[in-house]
Order: C-alpha cells, then structure tokens, then sequence
C-alpha cells in the first residue's frame, strides 16, 4: 500500500485510486493470473442482469484507430449466478468490489440492487445508465435526467451502501444528468460510458458489429471523457471517477486534474492486463518526484486559463 | 504461483517462407517452458491502425534457449505491419494463452488436417507428440493450400518422419481438390481403425471436418480463430455459441474444442 | 473528370463527392501548391462571420491518439474581406465553392448570408451550427431543434442559393436536430463538426488550449460520425455530406455506405495536404474494379444484420 | 508550375551526435534544391501517439545528390520516434515550408545566435552566405547551450571559417553565462559598426534577442517554433500575435520573422 495513494469515496477506503472498468474485468478471475486483486483500488465488475444474457451474436468488437467499438450487449451470467458462482471466489479476493447494476425497467435494476444488498463483499453497486449496446433499457435511463434521478432513488431505497451512477456521454449537457443523479441520491458519479459509434466493413458492406452500432471506448475517447469530467467537476460535488482511454498513469494525472478522485481502467487491460500495476508505480512515482503527499491535492486542479 | 505478465522480447530469427508466410523465431521469452501445442500467443503491435494485439499460434519452442517460433501469413494491416519488423526489433508478447490439444492414446491414429496458416499450431502438436514417444508413422498429416507455393515447410514436415498429405484446389502440388475430401477418402478407407483428428484452418474447413468427425463418430479437436480484443477471457468479444446453448470464449475455453462441442 | 464520380446536391452538380472541409483549407489559397482546386467536388471556406475574428489565443490546438483537438475560435477575416479579397481568387478556381457561414444571433448568420448572396461564386452556404469553440453562438445553434429551424429559415430567406446546415454532434439525439434543420428549409446536411473535448498538459497543469476545450477531430471520431450519418439517413431525406476522419477512400466507402452522398475531408489535409487526390483516384479505382457504375448506388447500401 | 507534394524518401545517412542530438540525411528528394535558410521540412511519423508531422529546420542540402540534411534533439514523442528510425528506412517528408533569411549586405557583420537545437538552420545559413561569397571572417557565429556536450558540430561550424563563440550556462565549454549576453556585449563593443542579427532557439533567448535588437536599433531576423499540425497555412493553429494586430502564422508568414515585429 503505497502511501499517498489511497482514497475515500462515499465513506470506502481504497487502497490507491486505480479500478479495472466495467466489462473490461469480467468478474476478476481471469486477472488474477496476471496480479492479486488487492494490488488494485477496486474491481468493478460486468453489468449484471436480473436475468442471465447472452449478449448479441458475434462479430461484437471490431478495432478503430486508437480504440475499438463493441456491441456485447451485456453478456452476463445473472444475478442469481452472480452470488452463487462470483461471490465466492470475490469473498477470497482482498480489493474492493464494485458490482455494475444493468436492467431494462427501473424495477429490474432495484431487483438487482436488492438481491445484492445482502452480501457484505458487494462494496458498492455502479448503476449502468447509458448502455449504448442494447435496444431496451441502457440508453434511455442516462440520457432523461428523469428517469436517471428515478432509478438512483429506487436503488438506493433497496441497498444500503453506496451507489454509483455511471453516465452515458451521449447526451448534450451531461451536467444535468449528473445533478439528477445527484438529486436522486447517488453518492457518486463514474463517467463516461462509452461514445456510440458505428464502422462498416467495406469487403461485405457490412456493419461490423452484428448490433450495427456499439460503443467506441479505448485513447481514441480520451478527451471527450476528460471534458465531461470538467464539465460536472464545474457543477456537481459528487466524487467523480473517471473513465475513458486511460492507458498510462499520466493519463490519470489528467483526468485528476480534470476533478476525478478515482479512475477506471478499461480497454486498456486488453492490450497490456497489467496495465494497472504500471500506472499505480507510475503515480507513486509521480508524487513521491513531485513532493505531492497525497493524489487528492490534484482533484480539479487544472490552472484553467 | 509465477504471474502471467506481457513481456519483451526479440525478433531473433526471421525467415521469408515466401507467398507472404514468414517464420518468425523471438527470444528471449521466458515462458517458452510453459507453451503447449494448440496455445498462442498475443503480440502487440504499436500502431494507429492496428490498436489490438494479433493472435498467433505457437509453431514450435526451444525452452532451453527460451525461443518461441510463429508462422504467419499477411493477410491485412495487423500481419503486414508483423511483417514489417526487421531483425532484432522488440516484440512485446502476451501468454502462452488459450488451451491445449490433448494427445491421442496409443492406439489411436492421429489425423492432422491443417489448412493454410492453420498449420503452424499443428505443426508443434506432430513434433511433440513424437517428442513424447508416439509413433510418426502413425501421424497422417493433411495439409491444404490453394497452390503448391501455399504449403510452406514441406521439407521440415516431412523429416519428422509423418505422412505429409499435401493437397491443392488446383493440384498443383499433392492431390487435388479440398484436403476434406482428401481426409473422408483416407477415413473411410480405414474405417474400423481407431482414429483422432486435429484440425485448424479456415472456418469452411473446419465446419467440414466437424460434421465429418460426427458423421463416422470419430472424436478430435478443432482450433477455432475469432477476432480476440483481449486474448484472456475477459472482453467477450470471441465468443462462438456452443451445441449445447451458451457461449464459449475461444480465447479461454478454446482455442481447441471438441468436435461437436461448438455450432461451426 | 472521372466518370462514375459525378454527384448533384440540391440541384449543383460536383465533378466528385470529395471536399475539403470547412477550417481545414482556409480559403483555398494555400492548397493551390498542391492541386488544381478544379480536381476537388467543392471547396468549403472557413467559417464567416459578420466581423472579422482573432480566435482565442496560441495555442489552440493540441496532438490527441489519432485525431486533434482544436479550438481556433473561429478566426476568420470577416465578411467584408473576404468578399473584398477572397472572391477574386475563387473567381479564378474552377471549383464549387461552399462558404461556411457562422454568427453569434440568428441575426449575424442572416446578414452574412444576405452579403454572400450577391456573389454568384459562392455556389452554396453552409451553415455552422455546432462550433464548440466560442463562448457565444455556435453550440446554442445546433443543440436546439427550434434554433436550428429558425436560423435555416431566416438564411433561406435571404440567400436564393441552396443552404447545407452542418450538424454537431454533440446532442443526445442528432435526428431532431436534422428534422428541425429539414422543417426550415435546408436543401442539405453535412455531419458532423467536432466532438467536445478537452487535454491537460501535465507537465504544467494547465490545458493544453486556452480556450481549455475544443473538438476532437480526426480517425479518432470516424465511428462517431459514421453513427451520426447513418442515424440521420434512416429517419430524413435530405442529401447528407459526411465529415469526420476521412483520410482514405474506404473511409468515404463506409459513410457512403451509411447514407451520405457526399463527403468533406478535414483533419487528413494537415497530415498530407494532397490527400483528396488520392482518394479520388481510390474512389475511381474502386468503382471500375467493382464495375459499379456510379458512387451513387452505394449511398445508404450497408447491408444492416 | 511543379506542385508540392507529400514525398517519399530515405534515410541515408544517420549521425549519432550524442547527448540525445542526431543529423539524418534524406535522399532522394527531389525539392532538395528548392530549399533556402530558413525553410523547414514537415516530416511524417506514423503512429497512434504522434499524429501530427513535425517540422525540421533544414540544415544543408546536397542538390546534386537530390539530399538534405536535418539536426533534430530528442524532446518528446516525435522525436523520440524519430530518433528510432534505422538506416534506410522510408520517411515521408512534407516541403520545403516557409519563408527563408534575407541574407545580410555586404558591408553588415552578421550576428548569428543560436541557442540550443536552434542552430540547424544557422549553420544553413552561414554556410549559404558563404557559397554565396560572404566572407565567412565577417560572421560571428554565438551557439549558446547548457553544456559543453550540447555544443555539437563544432569542427563543421568552425570548418566554415566563421568565428564560432560558444557559450554554455556551465562555462564548461567557452564564455559561461548566457548567449545573449555574450551577443549584447560584442554588439556595445563593436558599437557603430554595420551588423544584422540572426537568431533562433530557445523562446526566452528570442525576446532577449529581439529587445537587443530594439535596444541597438539593429535589423535582424529571427526563426521561431510554434506546434503545426498543418505546416501549410490551412489551419490557423500556429499563429503568434504581431506588434501592430493581428495574428501571424508561423509556418506559412513565417517561421522567420523581423526584429520587432512579432510580440514575444
Ligand atoms: C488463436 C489464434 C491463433 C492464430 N494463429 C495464427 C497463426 O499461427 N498464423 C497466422 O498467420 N494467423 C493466425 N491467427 C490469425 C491472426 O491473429 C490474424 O487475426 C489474422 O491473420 C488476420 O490478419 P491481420 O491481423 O493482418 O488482419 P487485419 O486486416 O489487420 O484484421 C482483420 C480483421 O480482424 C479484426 N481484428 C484483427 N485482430 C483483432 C483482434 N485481436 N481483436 C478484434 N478484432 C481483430 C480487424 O479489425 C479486422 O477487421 C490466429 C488467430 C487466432 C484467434
Ligand atoms: C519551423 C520549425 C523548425 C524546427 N526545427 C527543428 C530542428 O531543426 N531540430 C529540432 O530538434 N527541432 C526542431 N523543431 C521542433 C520540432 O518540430 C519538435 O516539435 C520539437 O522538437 C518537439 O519535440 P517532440 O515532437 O519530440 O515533442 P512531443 O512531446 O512529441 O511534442 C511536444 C508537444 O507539442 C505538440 N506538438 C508537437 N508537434 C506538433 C504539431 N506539429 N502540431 C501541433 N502540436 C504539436 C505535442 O502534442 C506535444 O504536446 C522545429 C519546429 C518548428 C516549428
Ligand atoms: C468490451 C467492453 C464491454 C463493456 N461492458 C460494459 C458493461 O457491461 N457495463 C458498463 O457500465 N460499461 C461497460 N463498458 C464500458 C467501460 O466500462 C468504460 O466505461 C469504457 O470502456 C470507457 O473506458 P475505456 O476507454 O478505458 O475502455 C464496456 C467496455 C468495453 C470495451
Ligand atoms: C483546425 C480546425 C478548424 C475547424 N474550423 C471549422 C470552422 O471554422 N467551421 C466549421 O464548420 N468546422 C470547422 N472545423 C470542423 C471540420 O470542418 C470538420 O467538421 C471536423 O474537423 C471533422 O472532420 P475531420 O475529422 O475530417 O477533421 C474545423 C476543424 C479543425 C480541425
Ligand atoms: S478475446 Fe476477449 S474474451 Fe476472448
Ligand atoms: S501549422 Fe497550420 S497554419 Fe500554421
């Protein structure tokens, strides 16, 4: 445990800022090849479903420049096989745990939020409001401050720990959606999900996601991730944790400075899985070289001009 | 436990197979000891373009030298930028990942079907069969390719001392035709026998020898190829659905499965 | 003029599909070292505006994985010089010329356009709706469909010539904004302009624009506007004019494929100026090989799963 | 008229000049002699990081030969990228860009600073002045850096018959101090005499120079950097502010401009 590094979000103790993204880390157990768990702040897992899903049929990623768009479609085992086959091996893991809550109505994610509330190792719940990758639900809950503000209340209502709410950037002011998510009690904010977007084989005439559009994540979104975190660091006193292109700890040093308290790694773990070691070393370095005692003293910092 | 990590390493040896296949050797790479016939390997290759590692089955290894050895052939952006690399250029390499083709018993014979750049895993499955004691004699090794100038490595096939079955769309080298046919016609000739068979090549290929494996109940293997983001099991985004329901990610629960286990 | 390539816009016939896209060509001047201007569809001049305009302070752009983020501010010399000075040159190009049109008030986008109308050289206008890079006039424009309707209509008013409204897409929903446009009269479409966003230099903590965002730009948001493209072409008729990170001829296959019949290239010329050349002769080849007979029978041909 | 274009050309010639500094000869490229002091070449490195070209000073050219020359410094990204380029290698070059010095009359002293890695297109310039039958004695040549070791190509520059003067913030090689200290004291000493300034480097060296300019009331010109996605003039995003309004584009108005006319 690296001092300086450690964060406080909602009441939780991390133990440095780095999380692995939803949907990039399955439920952890494949990562655990590469390092333990508890190396990093927190594990955020796949969205889970009151229902098992198999997702859309492949093809469901294809590469772009300097990123990728994919349309899974939520592939997930359910919430049932979530606490019988997931928990147990999560119960062994010594890191935090964030499950990443999906559903197509308000009631499926309350469902699901309460089914989890029983299990301690469920440190918090991240509410998935802007899906871009499935025809029902996803999408609509992010981008209507109405329905993002309903859904944060029916969850909280059901489960006692904190709640995430995780933005969709596809939206014209972001900042709304985040102070209704903040009206509606979540007691921070994960943004961006990822940009929707769409490639064409031009071999086939094909989409090249079965789905047709997906969502671009990967350094490609970067500055558009970083922008919104500005955007609602401006406006809103929730935590913040970003998400979005990050690949190397300077890439974390900006979303910091843009207001984020924490960040997510996500497209980056399939190019290098241990791409977050390397960043948490890259920032203790970092701070320990610039006499910096502890990464908090960058939240929104940026000398805007 | 010793953790899985990407490691650099070098491109030591690099042969021109010609008609765009090339014989890669890099060193060293520590976890050459640990790769096993049907495993491969995820190379990354820095570019705009080509924003994923590129999947490659392990060809052959030299674990005292800590050597591992692809074949590939160009195909799009990600192997001709592969193919760009000169000699000595560092290669970031993520594995050995995936599972493993498991060994035929001792009675059985073993039936190598391998079209095009699907050759290379089964390449390293003859050679360690042998390796382990198993009779080369009773390797029939198929290999497919649309011209002569396609079967690469002949020569190398051949001195570990196994049928090289060479067959071409346009006969111009070995028989003629589909090396399926090619296989049908050596699995009913000895039917009774007990055999295996082990595939990897292009989807047709292998949606071929699936049906023909369950057709004369004979069991095998086949390697399936699927775009691989993440290579590890943890994107989704390679999954094939399987007979029995469900998805199967070929990174993880394959590349190697069972013949009748995936709807090819 | 290669056959096959011809395309007709509101009534304007274009030797090709390809132009060069508004803020990355200035007024054509400079890409005359490199081509004939007659080699190109049409030539789209950096936006106008009543007055002449500075833009924000150096620097204003910034290198981003795969694409740039930029925010000039819109300088431009302002209607009055470029009537003055830049209409004698495009006089002499054998080229359509477009000219981009922008202003802080419906009122500003009027007059530039009423001056612009006594000029038969400018063959059409385009509108900018969705500038990212001021504080006043631009986003407003674009991110409401009624202010999207109204400007259209009050320039249609006053410019006899066909009118293509260019679209931003940072909105949660680009198909209202392209009805609205629609419902005020624009003849044409081009989407999209730049995607918000922002960089931190973390050597000095400080943006790396002034203006502390801009747009991204560039292969990075392809996908993005590929989605925009065709999200616009399956809901409204009105020809579309695809923009963003076009640098190769498969590039405008794709948003051909997607709906667009027409093309702008931008971001591309600053990394080889004589990119269209290329993708003209990519486009020609294409079709010949193909023996298609015209680009126009691929426009929205994706063969959607 | 023969347009510009993106071209092809290889890297012949790779000096390591140490200290993180190289020389690259490029041939053939055929707008070779096309080029004067002052122009800069925009070159291509393709990579997911570094999309943009960068731009190099020209520093000699070999029309003959159809080559030129460029003296770049690892900084960041590019030039590290850059700097990985092997012999032989094709590197894709964008030019010549931008304006030229006007060399000096006959009868002025020419004042020339560099600073740092500015120097490149200094040495082009002495180097042409004295082809063009400058008497190379009338040419002060002020190369300011950190230390000794950052003085490169020394031997050439002296080997041109001008006075080199170097000048390092150590002293560990030449006067100690900073360069334009040493040019101001030159400049009070010589006071009266015909002299024109040419500088480039570092932008705090540029104001020094261009207040020493003002001060003296001495003509002169000074080459300046700015990022440049384009290179061309199209993009408006390399401008600086000029003393009488308005905005100037480094690339295309520049990169060389006169004392006092932009604001530093
Ligand atoms: C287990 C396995 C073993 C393999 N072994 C070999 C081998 O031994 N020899 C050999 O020649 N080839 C092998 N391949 C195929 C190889 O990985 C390349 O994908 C294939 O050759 C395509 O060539 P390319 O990358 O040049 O094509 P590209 O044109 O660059 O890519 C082809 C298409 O696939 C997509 N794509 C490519 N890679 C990925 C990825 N990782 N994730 C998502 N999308 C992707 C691209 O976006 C593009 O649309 C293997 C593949 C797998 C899955
Ligand atoms: C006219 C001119 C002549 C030059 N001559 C020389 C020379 O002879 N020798 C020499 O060593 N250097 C020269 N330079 C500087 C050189 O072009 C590099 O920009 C500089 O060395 C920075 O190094 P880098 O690219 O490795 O830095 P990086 O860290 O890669 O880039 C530095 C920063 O500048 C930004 N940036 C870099 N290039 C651009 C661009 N083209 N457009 C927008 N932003 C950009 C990057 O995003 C980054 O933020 C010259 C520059 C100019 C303008
Ligand atoms: C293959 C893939 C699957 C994803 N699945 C989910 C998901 O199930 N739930 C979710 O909230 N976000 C999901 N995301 C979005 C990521 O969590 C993250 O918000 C996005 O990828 C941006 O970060 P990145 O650029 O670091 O990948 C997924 C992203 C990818 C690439
Ligand atoms: C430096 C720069 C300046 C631009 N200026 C304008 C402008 O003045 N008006 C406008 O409508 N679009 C402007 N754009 C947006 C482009 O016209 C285009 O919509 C966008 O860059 C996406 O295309 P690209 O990815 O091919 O660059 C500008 C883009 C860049 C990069
Ligand atoms: S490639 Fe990611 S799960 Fe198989
Ligand atoms: S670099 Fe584009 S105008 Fe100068």
């Amino acid at each position: 445990m690296t001092s300086g590094l450690n964060v406080n979000i909602a009441g939780v103790e991390f133990v440095n800022p780095i999380m692995t993204a939803s949907g990039c880390c399955g439920y952890g157990e494949e990562l655990t090849d590469f390092f333990p768990l508890s190396r990093l702040g927190a594990l955020v897992t796949k969205t889970i479903t009151i229902e098992p899903r198999l997702g859309h049929p492949p093809p469901r990623t294809a590469e772009t420049a300097s990123g990728m768009l994919n349309a899974i479609g939520l592939a997930n085992v359910g919430v049932d096989r979530f606490i019988s086959e997931k928990i147990p091996f999560l119960e062994k893991q010594k890191t935090r745990v964030i499950v990443n809550v999906g559903g197509k109505t308000i009631r499926e994610y309350a469902e699901v939020a309460a089914r989890l509330n029983d299990y301690g190792r469920v440190d918090m719940i991240e509410l998935n409001l802007g899906c871009p990758n499935v025809s029902q639900g996803g999408m609509e809950f992010g981008t209507d401050p109405r329905m993002t503000e309903r859904t944060v209340r029916e969850v909280k209502k059901v489960f006692a720990r904190p709640v995430i709410a995780k933005l969709t950037p596809n939206v014209t002011d972001i900042t709304r959606i985040a102070l209704a998510a903040e009206q509606g009690g979540a007691d921070a904010l994960s943004l961006i999900n990822s940009v929707v977007g769409m490639t064409v084989d031009v071999d086939t005439w094909r989409p090249t996601l079965t789905f047709n559009r997906g969502g671009l994540t990967g350094p490609a979104i970067k500055p558009i991730a970083l922008a919104r975190v500005y955007a609602v660091y401006e406006r809103c006193r929730l935590p913040l944790i970003g998400v979005g292109g990050i690949s190397t700890y300077r890439d974390v040093l900006e979303f910091f400075l843009c207001g984020a308290t924490a960040v997510q790694v996500g497209t980056a773990l399939f190019v290098e899985p241990d791409a977050p070691l390397r960043i948490i070393k890259g920032l203790a370095d970092y701070i320990k070289t610039k006499k910096i005692d502890h990464v908090s003293e960058m939240v929104g910092k940026v000398r805007k001009y | 436990m010793t953790k899985l990590t990407c490691e650099d390493t070098f491109l030591i040896k690099r042969r021109d197979l010609k008609n765009n296949y090339f014989s890669y050797v890099f060193r060293p790479y520590s976890r050459a000891v640990r790769c096993k016939p049907g495993n491969f390997v995820h190379i990354r290759l820095a570019s705009s373009d080509v924003y994923f590692r590129r999947a490659m089955s392990v060809a052959s290894v030299n674990p005292d030298r800590e050597e591992i050895e692809i074949i590939f052939k160009i195909f799009g952006r990600g192997t001709a930028l592969l193919a760009g690399c000169r000699r000595h250029a560092p290669v970031n390499i993520l594995g050995p990942l995936g599972n493993a083709f498991s060994f035929p018993r001792k009675n059985e014979k073993a039936i190598i079907v391998g079209g095009g750049v699907g050759f290379p895993p089964l390449l390293f499955l003859a050679s360690e069969m042998i390796r382990k004691g198993y009779p080369p004699g009773d390797i029939e090794f198929f290999y497919g390719g649309r011209r002569s100038g396609e079967i690469v490595e002949r020569v190398r096939i051949r001195r570990l001392g196994v049928n090289l079955r060479p067959v071409t769309d346009d006969g111009s080298y070995g028989r003629k035709g589909l090396v399926t046919e090619a296989v049908e016609d050596y699995v009913r000739k000895h039917a009774g026998e007990r055999m295996r068979l082990y595939g990897c090549g292009p989807a047709a290929m292998l949606k071929a020898m699936d049906d023909l494996g369950m057709k004369y109940h004979l069991p095998g293997q086949l390697s399936l190829e699927a775009p691989m983001p993440c290579g590890i099991g943890v994107c989704l985004g390679c999954v094939v659905p399987l007979r029995k329901g469900g998805h199967a990610r070929v990174c993880r629960d394959g590349p190697v499965f069972n013949i009748g286990e995936v709807l090819l």
